[in-house]
């Protein structure tokens, strides 16, 4: 089966995120695919680099980047949420005139036509919510 | 399921302005329709109160809605389903709406949500 | 006397039903941001049970900018230096989101 | 068929009661995260309507986090390997928040 | 109001987990007894949930609660105050919860608001 | 009257931030005092410095920072709650290794003290919650 992964909440305000890595983690162990994860609205915070939880809690971002890097997995963050969050890559900081980039390396930011494309070529779209 | 096409339909379960929720759903409204899906709307619980007209949201600092709306009729986007359930709880009556919106009661949702491949909430 | 300020519909969480078993003779109810859609007809017998002595206020920034009209009239509208002067007289404010 | 998927408590938001009255016949409810909660012995009402077909499960991660006892005996407890076969059974997943 | 004392009340309304408000109200609790301020703790609606006894969090990849409700003993927050239609509502027996805690119906929760100088919602 | 205000709600998930400021605003106007703004929980993304709205919508962060400029407002972040969701100051950063920092340089991260010394010593608390 080919699955994608929508995530809109953030993470300590909500449980989504962790929730979609334990999902994501099983139907990958089960031989599914996963052919992307999008993360929308106040689920972009996932996305972060700077991102510190204390050393006995999970760094839900860097989970996501480890899982990533294993399965060649498709983070894909929403530029629209993304950019009004605070959440940038280089290109979005340059653009905007800001200081700062914030994006973990294994993530993209893209438009919305990655979770229609996603919705389309997926089996099935699980959304953990906020 | 031929020609990569599928069905979506998005519901609309929370109010506008205070969240994003109902921007988002009409953003991904858009983008649905941009890709040529057969697309569903459907307003249920809190999410009817995104079709109130005359909003005036600079009182608050944010975009009105209703030109989000008004871009639906524009892309062709005309499957809009209402809870009347909803409505009727909260005093709404149905002309109160200016949008071409079609009424469905708990037994029709259920039906709607049955007909499609992928159903996003928000 | 407190100033109770709720910024949820009825549906979005147990925010109102909260604050409504919460309240004492003559505090004040300010609905604001979401709140405001409980003044809605449908929602009036919510309040029916307040005592009298209890004052109902609705920020009418958050009326204006969701388009409702026809709203409970037992509700006053404030705007924004009325709900700073309504802190002031109430002795404190608890907030129910 | 559909799975339904809740993550809020009764209380929380009106998830539960929009996924409980828009199930059709031979869907499945999951209850997840804060959703699990719902299976509490004081919530049974809720669910005594819905038709036979509708198998009901709880993500056993998420009561065991909580130290749940004594749930709703109609309630399958899963674990995410199990979830994830479920959301391929039936033919598409519908998120409740 | 004397030497700079306040009355502090934490109304804690929501389940554990699913988002931080209960661990954020617990560390502001902890903090207002580090100022040695009268402190009480209210628990009402979902938040009577963050009472149940043997969590293992560690399912879920969070940390226990319960290592945070424990600290309140060791900090002498003693005025716990829980809604007992709250309880009830959700078959909760004032037996499951092992904290000295103090029931209260609606009444007495709203006479312990009107005692207080400040009220924090979480 | 002193006032003190808290935002536990992150913009655009939330109204909180937009409706603490216009109070905020009134409140100054009115001939008040705000003793200082606590952003706890996800009302830590108020803080960012990269946040980068539309430029027809408001900029919630660029908003406080205008307003703590012109009255000499304390913006409290707070610490713990800001570290987990990556928003960090230079020290921070420094701190966790992190390569970059975000927040917006009219605030200031600290502990939970600085929320309870507000309670102290403000007559009124008004809490904008998520």
């Amino acid at each position: 089966m080919i699955f994608s992964i929508v995530i809109t909440g953030a993470p300590y305000s909500s449980q989504a995120s962790a929730s979609a890595l334990q999902f994501s983690r099983s139907a990958l162990k089960l031989g599914h695919s996963i052919h992307r994860v999008f993360f929308y609205a106040d689920g972009v915070h996932s996305g972060s680099a700077l991102a510190a939880p204390p050393q006995d809690e999970t760094n839900i971002p860097a989970e996501w980047a480890e899982l990533a890097r294993e399965h060649e997995l498709d983070l894909v963050v929403c530029i629209a949420a993304a950019v009004r969050r605070g959440v940038l890559d280089e290109n979005e900081a340059r653009r905007y005139e800001k200081k700062g980039h914030n994006l973990s390396p294994n993530f993209n930011l893209s438009g919305l036509g990655q979770l229609v494309e996603a919705g389309i070529l997926s089996d099935r779209v699980v959304t953990f919510g906020a | 399921m031929s020609d990569n096409k599928k069905s979506f339909l998005i519901i609309n379960r929370k109010a506008p302005y205070g969240s994003s929720a109902a921007r988002d759903a009409l953003d991904v409204a858009l983008t649905i329709s941009v890709f040529e899906q057969p697309l569903s709307l459907l307003f249920i619980e809190d999410g009817v109160l995104q079709l109130l007209p005359e909003h005036n949201a600079a009182a608050i600092g944010q975009k009105n809605l209703s030109a989000n709306l008004a871009m639906l009729e524009m892309y062709d986007i005309d499957q809009l389903y209402v809870c009347s359930q909803a409505l009727e709880q909260r005093g709404v009556r149905p002309a109160d709406i200016k949008l071409n919106i079609t009424l469905l009661d708990q037994r029709g949702i259920a039906a709607l949500i049955k007909q499609q491949d992928q159903v996003l909430s928000f | 006397m407190t100033l109770h300020l709720i910024n949820k519909t009825p549906s979005e969480s147990s925010a109102l039903s909260s604050s409504l078993s919460a309240v004492s003779e003559g505090d004040a109810l300010l609905l604001i941001e979401n709140g405001v859609y409980a003044a809605m007809p449908g929602y009036a017998e919510l309040f029916t049970r307040l005592p009298g002595s209890v004052q109902c206020y609705l920020l009418e920034n958050d009326v204006q900018a969701r388009g409702l009209k026809d709203l409970n009239q037992e509700f006053r509208h404030i705007d924004y230096d009325e709900f700073v002067e309504l802190s002031c007289r109430y002795s404190k404010v608890v907030s129910w989101f």
